[in-house]
C-alpha cells in the first residue's frame, strides 16, 4: 500500500498514540539485526515468563571482564614503564586510551549504534597502543595512531569482533611508515623517573646498525647485559622493555584461562629456534637467539597482541600455525628487511591468513568418520 | 615508415588469420542459439538466475534446461525476444501481483503472551511455542521478510508489523516463502480492498488476542457480492476474482478490513456517513 | 644472492604488483569473492604472465629493435598478448577440457588487466634477460596470487560483518586492500632491485 | 573463407593506419624527446659546475675507470680554459638501491655542487638527499680541506639526514670516491683536447 | 573404564543440593490432568478418545501412530472434559485431552498385576514395552522399544544404565537410583536380554555417592553387572560422550549408538520398562525435580503424567519472590515455558524456576572469536563460526561445518562472552538444512 | 541542454571512479599529487576524446567481429601519441606517472567507453562523452590526488600549504594510504548518494562489487567462431 495507506493503517492501531520511533526509513534493506531488548521492569499485565532457548545458565563470564583481565595483566608492565620513563609514559598511556576511546564513541554515534565503551575493548587498544610508542611521542602522533586504529582499523569493520587486523598494530605500523623519525630515532633510555635519560638507539637497530657498518655483530651480550634486557634497561617503546612483567602478565592469563598458550609459546619458540639456527650456522652475522628473544616488542606482540581473539584463528591447529607464522616472518624482517622490529607486520600478515588459516584447520567433529578408512 | 606499417601490419595479420585458423581447426561445437540468446541477456553477469553466468544460462535456455523469462533482469522483453529465437511463446503477461501480509495486529492492538528473549528473525522465533504473540497466526513482527526482499518493498512499522509497499514490490515472492507465519500473499496489484487478518480462533478468543482481529462476524461477507467474501473457519477471506466496493471495509467492526490506494478517500466519506446513520 | 633469486623475492613480497604497484586491481577486487575463484584465477594469471612475458620479450629483441621500431611496443604487445591468450583458450577448449574448465573462465577476464601489459613493460624498462623476464613474469604473478588469495580469505571473512552499509562492498574492500599492503610494507628492503 | 579474409584485411588495414600514423609521430617527437632527456642530464651538470661559459653539453670527454667501465665527464671552460668537471656517479649502499647523483669539481678538486638524479630511498626519510640543506653541506669540501669524508656519526663532518643515516653515508662516502676518481684522471680531464667540435 | 574424559563440556555450578537429600514424595491428584496425545519422539500417538468419554486408570487415550511411537495413557480415572490445544512443554501448542479425575484412582482391568517375568520371550518383552507406553526418560522421549530392536547386523555388547543426570538442578534420577536401584537393576536385566548382551554398566557421576553406594549394593550377584563412577562435567549424560567415556569407542557422526554395539538406557526408563513387564503398568507417572530458587520448597515429586506445571508448583509451596523463567528440563537443555498450564509429560525430568536476577539475556553481540565454544563443544564443532554463518542465512555453509552434528547441549553458550543466542541459532539452522536436504532429496 | 547533459553525467551520476567503479589501477598508482592527477586525467582524456571519435566514425566500417581489436589498435594509437609527446615535451611529469602511461591501454574507462557508448552514437555525441567522462576523471583524480598530497606531503600542487612545522603522514602518499584513501572516499560518496537518494524518494544507485561485468575488455577478441554451423548435440 502507498504511504498514506500505511499511516492511516498506523493510526488506526495507533488509537491516538504517536509512535515512538518514526518507520525506519533505510536506504536498503540490509540493516543490522536490532537487538532483542531485555524484560521490561514490572509488568502489570500480560506476559510473566521470558522464553529463549536453552541454555538457561550462564558461566558468568562477559566481555568487558575479559577485556579488564588484559588490562590487569598489562598494568604491572604499564606502572613499570612509568617507573622508567616518568611521567612522559603515563601522559602517552592516558592520551592513547582517551582518544582510543572517544573515536569508538564518536564512530559509534555516527553510525547511529550504541555506544559501547564499557566492553572497554577501546580503552584496551589505546592502551596496547601507548604500549607500542616510544615516550617522547607527541599528542598529536598518537591521536592519529588511534584514529587509524579505531576508526579505520575497526569501527569500518563494524566494531569488536569484526575487524580482520589489530586495530592497535594498524595504529603502530601507520605511525611507523608515516613517522620513521619520531618512531625509530627518538629513543630515550630508561631511567628512574625518566630523569638522566639519554638518546640512544634501541638494541635492535644497534645489531643492523653494527651489521650496516661493520658487516659484522658487534655488540656486548654478557650476563651483564642480559641483566639490563630483562630489567628494562634499555631503549624502548613504553611496553616492550620490561620482558619480565609482560611474562608475568602472560601467565595470569593463561592463568585465568584469558588466552591459550598456544600462540605465545610457538611465537616465542619460533623466534628463538630459527634465530638460533643461523646463529649455530654464522655467529659473527646472527647473534645470539637469546637477544632476539628478549629484546624487541616480542613478549608484548606474542603475549598481547597476536592473542588478541578477534584477529587470530579460533581452532587449536590454527593457533599453532599462527605463532610459528609470525615468528617465521618476524625473524624473516629482523634479520634482512628493512625494519629493525618485525612483530607488528608479522602479527598483521597473519592476520591476514587467519580466515585461510580457520578455514583448512576446521576441526574434525567428534567421531568423523575416517574418509580414508572409508574409501 | 614503411618498415613501421609493414611490421605491424604482418603481426595483425599473423595474429589475426592464426587466430581464424585456430577457431576453425580447434573449433568446438556451438549451439547457434545460445549464441543468439547469449546477445539478448542483458550479460550483466548478475548471478540473478542462480547460474554462474549469461552465457550459461544461454546455453541451458537453448538446451532447453531453463525456462525462457529465467532471467529475471532481462524481464518480459528478454523473454520475448528468446521465445522467438527459440520458435516458442511466451505466454506471460498476466496481471502484476504484490505481497500482502494478511495482519494488522501491531503491538498496539495484540497481546503477548511472554517476553521473547531470542533471535532477532522470524524463523528463528517461531522455534519457541510459535512466536510471543497471544494470536498464533499473527506477524510476529521481527521482519524476515523485509530481510528477503531484495528491493525494500517491505516496511516494517513501529510496534512490529511488516507492511509491503506495492509501488516496490516487483513479485517476486520471496518474502511468501520466508514467512514462517505464512500470512503474506500474493494478490492482484489492481485490488484495493483487503482483509487483514489470518486469525481462524473463534470470535471471543481473537478478541481476546487482537483488537483489530477477524471475528468472523460475517458482516462484510453480507455486504459484499455473492461469493466475493467468504468466511474459512471463522476468518473472512477475499477471493480476489471479485471487484469489492470500498464501502463494505466500513462493515467491519472490528476494524479488520482496509482499502488502500485512490479508493481510500472514497471509502472514508461512506464509512463516516455509514457510522453516522447508525 | 642470485638475480634470479632476488628477483623471485622482490616480486612476490617487496613489490608485490596488486599490493605496492597497483598492477592487476580490476581482478583483485572482482574475482576475490570466494577463494577457491581466487586461487583459480591466481593460476590462469601465472600461466598467461609467464607466457606473455617470454613472448612479449621475443618480440620486442627480435622485431621491434631490429626494425628501430620500439615506439610501437604498446600497441605491438597488446596485440601479440590479446592474440595469444585467445589462441591459448581456443587451444585448452580443444585439448584439455580439464584445464580449461579450471582456467578457463578467467583466461578471457586477464587478456587485457594492467598487470600482464604492466609485466611485459617492465621487463623491458629493467632490461631484463629472457630467463630473468620470465621468472620476473612467473614471480609477479605468484606474488599476485598470494594477495588475491590471503585477500580472498579477508573478504569472505568481511562479508559476514557487519559494516556500515555505504562501506559494504568495493569500499571495504579498498580499505582491506590497504591494510593488507600496510601489513606487506614490513617486506621493504628485503632485497633491493 | 572469405568472410575471415575480409576480417583480416580490415584489422591489417586498421594497424597498418596505426603503424603510420605512430612512425610520423615518432619522427616528430623523437627529437625533442632526445633533447628532453640532454636537458635532464644538462641541468643537473650545470648546477654543479663552477662557473663556465661554454657549452659543456659538447664539452665532453669519456674516462676509461677501473673494471672496465667508463665515465662521462663534461667540462665547464672560462674563456676556453677548462675550470671544472661534472660526472654522474653511483652509490650502490644506499638504503633501497642504487643512488645515480651528479657531483661537479673545480680544478682543486673542491666539490662546487652535488645533484641527485635517481634514487629509490624511502620517501620523507632517504628521499631527502634531494634537499638543498643536505646537498648544500658538500660544495666547497674538498679531499684536502676535510680531514674526514664520514658522517658525523661516524666522526666525520657531514651531517646526515635524521634518521637516514645510511643513505647520507652512502652519498658521502661515493662522493669521495669520486673525487678521488677526479685526482686520478684530472690530468686526462684538464689537459687533453681542445674544445670538442 | 570410567576415570576418561570426552573432549570439551563444561562444569556448570550443580545446584543440586536444594532437593538432592529430600525423598521422591507422591503428589495427591489434582482437580484436572492435561494428557498431551504426541508424548513420544517420532510420530505422534492417535487419540481415540472423544469428550465425555470415562477412562479408567491404564486405559490407552491414544495409539501408536506407526512404528516409531507408544500409546498414550490415562493417568487416573475420570472423564475427558475437553479436547483442545495447550502449550506443550516441548516448545510447541499440541492437541491434549484434559482429564478429570473421578477421585477414585481406578485401574484399567489387567493393569497393575504382578505376575513373573521369567521365561519371556524377547518378543513379548519387547511388545509389552510398547504396549505399556515406555519411552526414553532421559529426555528423548524416543520409544524404547525401538532402541530395543537394533539391526539385525550390529553387533551388540554392552548395555549402559544411563544414571549421569549430569543437568544441573535435577535430581529425579538420583532419588530413583537411591530409592529404587533394585527395580532399575531388573529392568536393566531385561534390557539387557532384549539386546542379548552380557556387559551392563549402570555409570553414575561422582557427586552421587549415595546413589553409586546403593546401586552397588544392588548389583552385587549380578553377573555381567557394573556400577562406573564417571568424573562430573556436563553433559556427561549425553549417551555419545557417555559411550566414549566408558568404552573410549567413538560413535560415528551422524551414526547411533548402535554403530559401536552399545545401548543407553536411562534409569527412568529401566524402572519404567520392569514395572511394564512385571506389574504390567503404563507409563502414568514419573519423578520431576520441582526446583530452583523461584520455587518455595524444592521437591522431587512423583507425579502423575498430565499434572499442570501450576499444580506441581502449588504443591512445592508456591513461586518464591520474582520468579521470571519456568523451564521443564534442566537449565542446559530445558524448555523455557511461557505459561504454568503446560503439563508433566512421559519426559517431564523437572521444573526449574529462575528468578529474574539469574535469568541471562542473549543479547547478540559479535562474536569476538574467543574459541571458548570451541574448546567446550564435546563434538568438537566450531560453534563460532557456525553461528556467525546462520545470522547471515548461510545454511549450507553451516551444514558444511556439520551443524547437524550438534547435540544442543549449550555448553557453547553457557560459556560465550558475548551471550549469543547460539542453540537457538543451530536449532534454526537444522531446520533449514532439513528443509535444504528434503528440497534436493 | 542534451549536450549539457552528457557532458556532465561524468562528474557524479555515472563518475568513472566513484559511481562506475572503473580504472582503478591509475587511479591509485598516479594520485601521489594532485598534479600527477591532473596530467593522468588529461592524458586519459585526450585518449578517450580521440579514440571515442574515431570509434564512433568508424563503426559503421568496422565488422561486429573485429571491433575490439580494432579499438584497442585505435586507442593503443593514441596512447603511444600521448607517450611521446609527453615524454618530449612534458618530459618530468611523463617521468612521474612512469609505467602508466602506456598502461592507459587497458584502462577500462576508455575501452569501456567506446564499446559501450561510441560505438553506438553519432560522433558529437560520442566527443561530448569522451570530454564528460574525462573531466570525471580528472576531477576525481585531482580530489584524490589532492587529499593524498595535502595530508601525506603538506603541499597542494606543489605548493607548501602548512608551514615547515607540518610533518606529513608518509602513509598518504605510499600504497597503504592509496587504497584507504580510495576506500574512504568511496564509501563517502556512497553515503551521500544514499542520502541523496532518500531526500528524492529513489533508490540509491551503489555498485557493491566490482565485477568485471563493469568492464568490457572481457569479452572476446576476435570473434572467429563459425556460428553457421550446425549444432552437434
Ligand atoms: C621504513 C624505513 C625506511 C627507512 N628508509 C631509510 C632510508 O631511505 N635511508 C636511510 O638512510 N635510512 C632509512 N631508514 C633507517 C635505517 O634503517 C637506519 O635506522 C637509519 O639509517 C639509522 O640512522 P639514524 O642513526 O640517523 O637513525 C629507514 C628505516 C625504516 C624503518
Ligand atoms: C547434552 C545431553 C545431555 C544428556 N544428559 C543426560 C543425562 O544426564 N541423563 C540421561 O539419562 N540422559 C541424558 N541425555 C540423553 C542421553 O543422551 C540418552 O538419550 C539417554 O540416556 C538414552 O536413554 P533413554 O532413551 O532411556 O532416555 C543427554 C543427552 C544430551 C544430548
Ligand atoms: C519412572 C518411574 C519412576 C518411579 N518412581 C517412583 C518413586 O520414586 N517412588 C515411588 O514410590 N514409586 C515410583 N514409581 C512407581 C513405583 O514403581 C510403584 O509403581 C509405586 O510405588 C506404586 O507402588 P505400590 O503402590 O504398589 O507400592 C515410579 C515408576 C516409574 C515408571
Ligand atoms: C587477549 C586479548 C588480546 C588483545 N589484543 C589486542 C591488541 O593487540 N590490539 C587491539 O587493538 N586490541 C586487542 N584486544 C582487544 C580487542 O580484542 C580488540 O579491540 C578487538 O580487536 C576490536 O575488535 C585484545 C583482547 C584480548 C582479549
Ligand atoms: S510477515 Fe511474517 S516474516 Fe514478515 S515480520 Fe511478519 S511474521 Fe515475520
Ligand atoms: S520480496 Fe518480492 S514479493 Fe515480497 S515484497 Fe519484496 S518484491 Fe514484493
Ligand atoms: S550446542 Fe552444539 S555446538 Fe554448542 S557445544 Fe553443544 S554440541 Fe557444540
Ligand atoms: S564463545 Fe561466543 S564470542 Fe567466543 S568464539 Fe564462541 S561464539 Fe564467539
Ligand atoms: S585497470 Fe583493470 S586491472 Fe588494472
Amino acid at each position: 500500500m502507498a504511504r498514506k495507506d500505511l499511516e492511516v493503517l498506523l493510526e488506526d492501531n495507533m488509537e491516538g498514540k504517536t509512535p515512538e520511533e518514526k518507520p525506519a526509513a533505510e536506504p536498503t534493506h540490509e540493516k543490522p539485526a536490532p537487538r532483542p531488548g531485555p524484560r521490561p521492569k514490572k509488568a502489570e499485565v500480560g506476559p510473566r515468563f521470558v522464553v529463549s532457548s536453552s541454555p538457561h545458565m550462564h558461566d558468568g563470564r562477559t566481555v568487558s571482564q575479559i577485556m579488564r583481565f588484559v588490562i590487569i595483566a598489562l598494568a604491572p608492565a604499564a606502572l613499570y614503564s612509568i617507573y622508567i620513563f616518568g611521567l612522559d609514559a603515563l601522559r602517552v598511556i592516558l592520551i592513547s586510551t582517551a582518544s582510543a576511546m572517544i573515536f569508538e564513541a564518536i564512530s559509534q554515534k555516527i553510525m547511529k549504534r550504541p555506544v559501547a565503551l564499557r566492553d572497554s575493548s577501546a580503552a584496551l587498544t589505546g592502551l596496547l597502543l601507548a604500549m607500542n610508542l616510544p615516550s617522547t611521542s607527541p599528542w598529536w602522533l598518537i591521536v592519529v595512531g588511534n584514529f587509524f586504529a579505531i576508526v579505520i582499523a575497526k569501527q569500518l569493520y563494524g566494531g569488536l569482533g569484526y575487524n580482520p587486523f589489530n586495530p592497535a598494530l594498524v595504529g603502530r605500523v601507520v605511525l611507523l611508515i608515516s613517522f620513521p623519525v619520531h618512531m625509530t630515532a627518538r629513543w630515550v633510555t630508561a631511567s628512574r623517573f625518566g630523569t638522566d635519560a639519554v638518546t640512544t638507539a634501541t638494541p635492535l637497530s644497534q645489531m643492523k646498525e653494527s651489521l650496516a657498518t661493520l658487516g659484522h655483530i658487534d655488540i656486548a651480550f654478557g650476563r651483564e647485559e642480559i641483566f639490563d634486557l630483562l630489567i628494562g634497561n634499555r631503549a624502548g617503546c613504553l611496553g616492550e622493555t620490561s620482558v619480565i612483567l609482560l611474562a608475568l602478565g602472560g601467565l595470569f592469563l593463561i592463568w585465568k584461562r584469558v588466552i591459550s598458550w598456544r600462540i605465545p609459546v610457538m611465537f616465542i619458540g619460533a623466534v628463538w629456534a630459527m634465530t638460533g639456527i643461523f646463529h649455530l650456522f654464522d655467529p659473527a652475522h646472527y647473534i645470539d637467539p637469546s637477544f632476539h628473544v628478549i629484546t624487541g616488542g616480542l613478549f608484548i606482540g606474542a603475549i598481547f597482541m597476536a592473542t588478541d581473539y578477534v584477529t587470530s584463528p579460533v581452532t587449536k591447529k590454527g593457533m599453532l600455525i599462527f605463532g610459528a607464522g609470525c615468528g617465521i616472518i618476524t625473524v624473516l624482517i629482523r634479520l634482512w628487511g628493512a625494519y629493525p622490529e618485525g612483530v607488528s607486520f608479522a602479527i598483521l600478515l597473519m592476520n591476514a591468513a587467519t580466515p585461510l588459516i580457520d578455514r583448512y584447520t576446521k576441526p574434525r567433529v567428534f567421531g568423523a568418520v575416517d574418509t580414508k578408512a572409508a574409501a | 615508415m614503411l618498415t613501421a606499417v609493414i611490421a605491424l601490419a604482418a603481426l595483425a595479420l599473423l595474429a589475426a588469420f592464426g587466430l581464424a585458423i585456430a577457431a576453425r581447426v580447434f573449433a568446438v561445437p556451438h549451439n547457434p542459439k545460445a549464441d543468439e540468446i547469449e546477445e539478448v541477456l542483458p550479460g550483466a553477469n548478475c548471478g540473478a538466475c542462480a547460474l554462474p553466468g549469461c552465457a550459461e544460462l544461454a546455453r541451458r535456455i537453448a538446451e532447453g534446461k531453463a525456462d525462457i523469462d529465467a532471467c529475471p533482469v532481462g524481464g518480459e522483453s528478454a523473454a520475448h525476444t528468446i521465445a522467438a529465437i527459440m520458435g516458442m511463446e511466451f505466454e506471460g503477461g498476466a496481471e502484476r501481483e504484490v505481497a500482502l501480509v494478511l495482519c494488522k495486529g501491531s503491538d498496539q492492538v495484540a497481546a503477548k503472551r511472554f517476553f521473547y528473549n531470542g533471535i532477532y528473525d522470524c524463523n528463528s522465533a517461531v522455534l519457541v511455542f510459535g512466536g510471543d504473540k497471544a494470536c498464533t497466526y499473527g506477524c510476529l513482527g521481527l521482519g524476515t521478510c523485509a530481510g528477503v526482499c531484495l528491493f525494500g518493498a517491505i516496511d516494517m512499522v513501529p510496534g512490529g508489523l511488516a507492511v509491503v509497499d506495492p509501488e516496490k514490490c516487483t513479485g517476486c515472492a520471496q518474502c511468501v516463502a520466508a514467512c514462517p507465519k505464512g500470512i503474506i500473499k500474493m494478490v492482484p496489484a489492481s485490488r484495493k480492498l483487503h482483509i487483514l487478518c489470518s486469525s481462524h480462533d473463534k470470535g471471543g478468543v481473537a478478541r481476546k488476542h487482537c483488537k483489530v482481529a477477524c471475528i468472523g462476524c460475517m458482516k462484510c461477507v453480507k455486504a459484499a457480492p455473492e461469493g466475493a467474501i467468504t468466511m474459512d473457519n471463522f476468518l473472512a477471506v477475499v477471493d480476489y476474482s471479485f471487484e469489492i466496493p470500498a464501502e463494505v471495509a466500513a462493515e467491519c467492526p472490528m476494524n479488520t478490513i482496509i482499502v488502500t490506494g485512490d479508493a481510500a478517500g472514497a471509502c472514508e466519506e461512506p464509512a463516516a456517513a455509514a457510522g453516522g446513520d447508525a | 644472492m642470485p638475480k634470479l633469486v632476488i628477483i623471485i623475492i622482490s616480486a612476490v613480497l617487496v613489490n608485490n604488483f596488486v599490493l605496492m604497484r597497483f598492477l592487476g586491481i580490476c581482478p583483485f577486487l572482482g574475482v576475490s569473492k570466494r577463494v577457491s575463484t581466487a586461487a583459480g584465477m591466481s593460476g590462469a594469471v601465472l600461466f598467461v604472465m609467464t607466457m606473455a612475458s617470454v613472448v612479449t620479450w621475443l618480440i620486442y629483441h627480435y622485431v621491434l629493435v631490429p626494425f628501430g621500431l620500439t615506439y610501437l611496443q604498446t600497441v605491438s604487445f597488446i596485440l601479440v598478448i590479446a592474440s595469444l591468450v585467445q589462441l591459448v583458450e581456443l587451444v585448452l577448449q580443444k585439448l584439455s577440457p580439464a584445464l580449461y574448465k579450471a582456467l578457463g573462465i578467467f583466461l578471457p577476464l586477464i587478456t587485457t588487466n594492467c598487470a600482464v601489459l604492466g609485466v611485459s613493460v617492465l621487463n623491458i624498462q629493467k632490461e631484463f634477460t629472457l630467463l630473468e623476464a620470465t621468472i620476473f613474469g612467473a614471480g609477479a604473478a605468484v606474488g599476485f596470487g598470494v594477495a588475491m588469495v590471503l585477500f580472498s580469505g579477508l573478504r569472505e571473512r568481511i562479508d559476514l560483518c557487519d559494516t556500515p552499509i555505504p562501506f559494504r562492498g568495493t569500499a571495504i574492500g579498498l580499505v582491506t586492500a590497504g591494510l593488507l599492503s600496510l601489513a606487506f610494507m614490513g617486506f621493504t628492503g628485503l632485497v633491493k632491485l | 573463407m572469405k568472410e575471415i579474409i575480409r576480417l583480416c584485411f580490415v584489422l591489417t588495414l586498421i594497424t597498418a593506419v596505426s603503424a603510420g600514423v605512430l612512425a610520423y609521430v615518432n619522427q616528430q617527437t623523437a627529437e625533442p624527446i632526445a633533447r628532453a632527456l640532454l636537458e635532464e642530464k644538462m641541468s643537473a651538470v650545470r648546477s654543479v659546475l663552477p662557473p663556465y661559459d661554454n657549452e659543456p653539453d659538447k664539452d665532453m670527454i669519456t674516462i676509461m675507470i677501473e673494471g672496465g667501465d667508463s665515465i662521462e665527464v663534461y667540462r665547464g671552460r672560462k674563456d676556453g680554459t677548462v675550470t671544472g668537471a661534472a660526472f654522474a656517479i653511483v652509490a650502490s649502499d644506499g638504503y633501497s638501491g642504487d643512488i645515480e647523483f651528479m657531483i661537479g669539481v673545480d680544478g682543486e678538486g673542491v666539490m662546487q655542487g652535488l645533484m641527485v638524479l635517481k634514487h629509490l630511498e624511502t620517501p620523507g626519510l632517504g628521499a631527502k638527499i634531494e634537499s638543498e640543506d643536505f646537498r648544500g653541506q658538500y660544495s666547497g669540501k674538498s679531499l684536502e680541506n676535510t680531514e674526514l669524508w664520514e658522517v658525523t656519526r661516524d666522526g666525520g663532518t657531514f651531517i646526515p639526514i635524521t634518521g637516514a643515516t645510511i643513505s647520507s653515508r652512502a652519498i658521502t662516502k661515493t662522493s669521495a670516491k669520486g673525487l678521488k676518481l677526479f685526482r686520478e684522471h684530472k690530468a686526462e680531464i684538464f689537459e687533453e683536447g681542445e674544445v670538442q667540435e | 573404564m570410567g576415570s576418561g574424559r570426552f573432549f570439551g563440556g563444561v562444569h556448570p555450578s550443580y545446584n543440586k543440593g536444594l532437593a538432592d537429600s529430600s525423598a521422591i514424595v507422591e503428589m495427591p491428584l489434582p482437580e484436572r490432568l492435561v494428557v498431551f496425545f504426541a508424548q513420544n519422539l517420532g510420530v505422534p500417538s492417535q487419540p481415540v478418545v472423544k469428550k465425555g468419554d470415562e477412562v479408567k486408570k491404564g486405559q490407552v487415550i491414544a495409539e501408536a501412530g506407526g512404528f516409531v511411537s507408544t500409546p498414550v495413557h490415562a493417568p487416573t480415572s475420570g472423564t475427558i472434559g475437553s479436547i483442545d490445544i495447550y502449550p506443550s512443554p516441548v516448545g510447541v501448542d499440541a492437541p491434549a485431552a484434559v482429564l478429570v479425575p473421578d477421585g477414585k484412582d481406578e485401574w484399567f482391568e489387567g493393569c497393575n498385576v504382578e505376575r513373573s517375568s521369567e521365561g519371556l520371550g524377547v518378543k513379548k518383552i519387547k511388545e509389552m514395552i510398547h504396549d505399556k507406553g515406555i519411552v526414553g526418560m532421559g529426555g528423548a522421549t524416543f520409544p524404547t522399544h525401538v532402541k530395543l530392536s537394533p539391526l539385525a547386523e550390529k553387533k551388540m555388547d554392552l548395555l549402559v544404565i544411563n544414571g549421569a543426570e549430569c543437568e544441573p538442578y535435577l535430581t529425579a534420577d538420583h532419588r530413583l537410583m537411591v530409592e529404587h536401584a533394585e527395580g532399575i537393576r531388573d529392568g536393566a536385566s531385561l534390557f539387557a536380554t532384549v539386546i542379548g548382551v552380557r556387559n551392563v554398566v549402570v555409570a553414575i557421576e561422582k557427586n552421587k555417592p549415595d546413589a553409586i553406594e546403593v546401586m552397588c549394593k544392588a548389583v552385587v550377584g549380578c553377573q555381567g553387572f557394573s556400577v562406573e563412577a564417571m568424573d562430573v562435567i556436563y553433559p556427561q549424560g549425553a549417551e555419545k560422550q557417555l559411550i566414549y567415556t566408558l568404552t573410549k569407542r567413538k560413535v560415528p557422526a551422524g551414526g547411533l549408538p548402535m554403530d559401536v554395539g552399545v545401548l543407553v538406557q536411562n534409569v527412568g526408563t529401566a524402572l519404567a520398562a520392569y514395572e511394564a513387564v512385571r506389574y504390567n503398568r503404563p507409563l502414568i507417572q514419573r519423578v520431576v525435580t520441582v526446583t530452583g530458587s523461584g520455587i518455595r520448597e524444592p521437591k522431587n515429586v512423583l507425579a502423575r503424567v498430565g499434572t499442570r506445571f501450576e499444580d506441581l508448583v502449588k504443591f512445592c509451596g508456591g513461586l518464591e519472590g520474582d520468579a521470571a523463567k519456568c523451564i521443564n528440563g534442566g537449565p542446559m537443555m530445558g524448555v523455557a515455558q511461557y505459561s504454568l498450564d503446560a503439563a508433566v509429560t512421559k519426559g517431564t525430568s523437572g521444573l526449574v524456576i529462575l528468578r529474574q536476577e539469574e535469568v541471562t539475556q542473549f543479547v547478540s553481540d559479535a562474536c569476538i572469536r574467543c574459541a571458548r565454544c570451541l574448546e567446550v563443544c564435546p563434538m568438537k564443532l566450531n560453534p563460532s563460526a557456525l553461528s556467525i554463518f546462520i545470522e547471515k542465512m548461510r545454511f549450507e555453509d553451516a551444514n558444511e561445518y556439520n551443524v547437524m552434528d550438534c547435540i544442543e547441549c549449550g555448553c557453547c553458550a553457557y560459556v560465550c562472552p558475548s551471550r549469543r543466542p547460539m542453540v537457538h541459532h543451530f536449532r534454526r539452522a537444522k531446520a533449514e538444512v532439513r528443509k535444504l536436504q528434503r528440497k534436493t532429496g | 541542454m542534451k549536450a549539457w547533459d552528457e557532458f556532465i553525467k561524468g562528474f557524479w551520476s555515472e563518475n568513472p571512479i566513484f559511481r562506475l567503479v572503473l580504472g582503478l589501477c591509475p587511479t591509485l598508482a598516479v594520485t601521489t599529487s594532485a598534479e600527477n592527477g591532473l596530467a593522468m586525467g588529461f592524458a586519459s582524456t585526450f585518449v578517450l576524446v580521440c579514440s571515442n571519435t574515431v570509434i564512433s566514425s568508424m563503426r559503421r566500417f568496422v565488422p561486429k567481429k573485429v571491433r575490439i581489436p580494432a579499438y584497442i589498435v585505435a586507442i593503443a594509437t593514441f596512447v603511444t601519441i600521448v607517450d611521446l609527446v609527453m615524454n618530449g615535451y612534458f618530459h618530468a611529469l611523463h617521468k612521474s606517472l612512469g609505467l602508466f602511461i602506456p598502461l592507459i591501454v587497458v584502462n577500462c574507462i576508455i575501452l569501456g567507453r567506446a564499446e559501450a557508448f561510441a560505438s553506438k552514437n553519432p560522433v558529437w555525441v560520442a566527443i561530448i562523452d569522451g570530454f564528460g567522462m574525462g573531466f570525471g576523471f580528472t576531477v576525481s583524480l585531482i580530489v584524490i590526488g589532492a587529499i593524498r598530497e595535502v595530508i601525506g606531503n603538506g603541499t597542494i600542487f606543489n605548493v607548501s600549504i602548512f608551514g615547515d612545522g607540518y610533518l606529513p603522514l608518509l602513509l598518504m602518499i605510499l600504497p597503504p594510504g592509496a587504497f584507504i584513501v580510495l576506500g574512504v572516499l568511496l564509501g563517502l560518496m556512497n553515503k551521500v548518494e544514499i542520502a541523496m537518494a532518500e531526500r528524492s524518494g529513489r533508490q540509491p544507485i551503489i555498485r557493491r562489487e566490482h565485477d568485471c561485468a563493469s568492464c568490457t575488455i572481457h569479452t572476446k577478441w576476435f570473434d572467429f567462431s563459425e556460428k553457421e554451423k550446425p549444432t552437434v548435440e
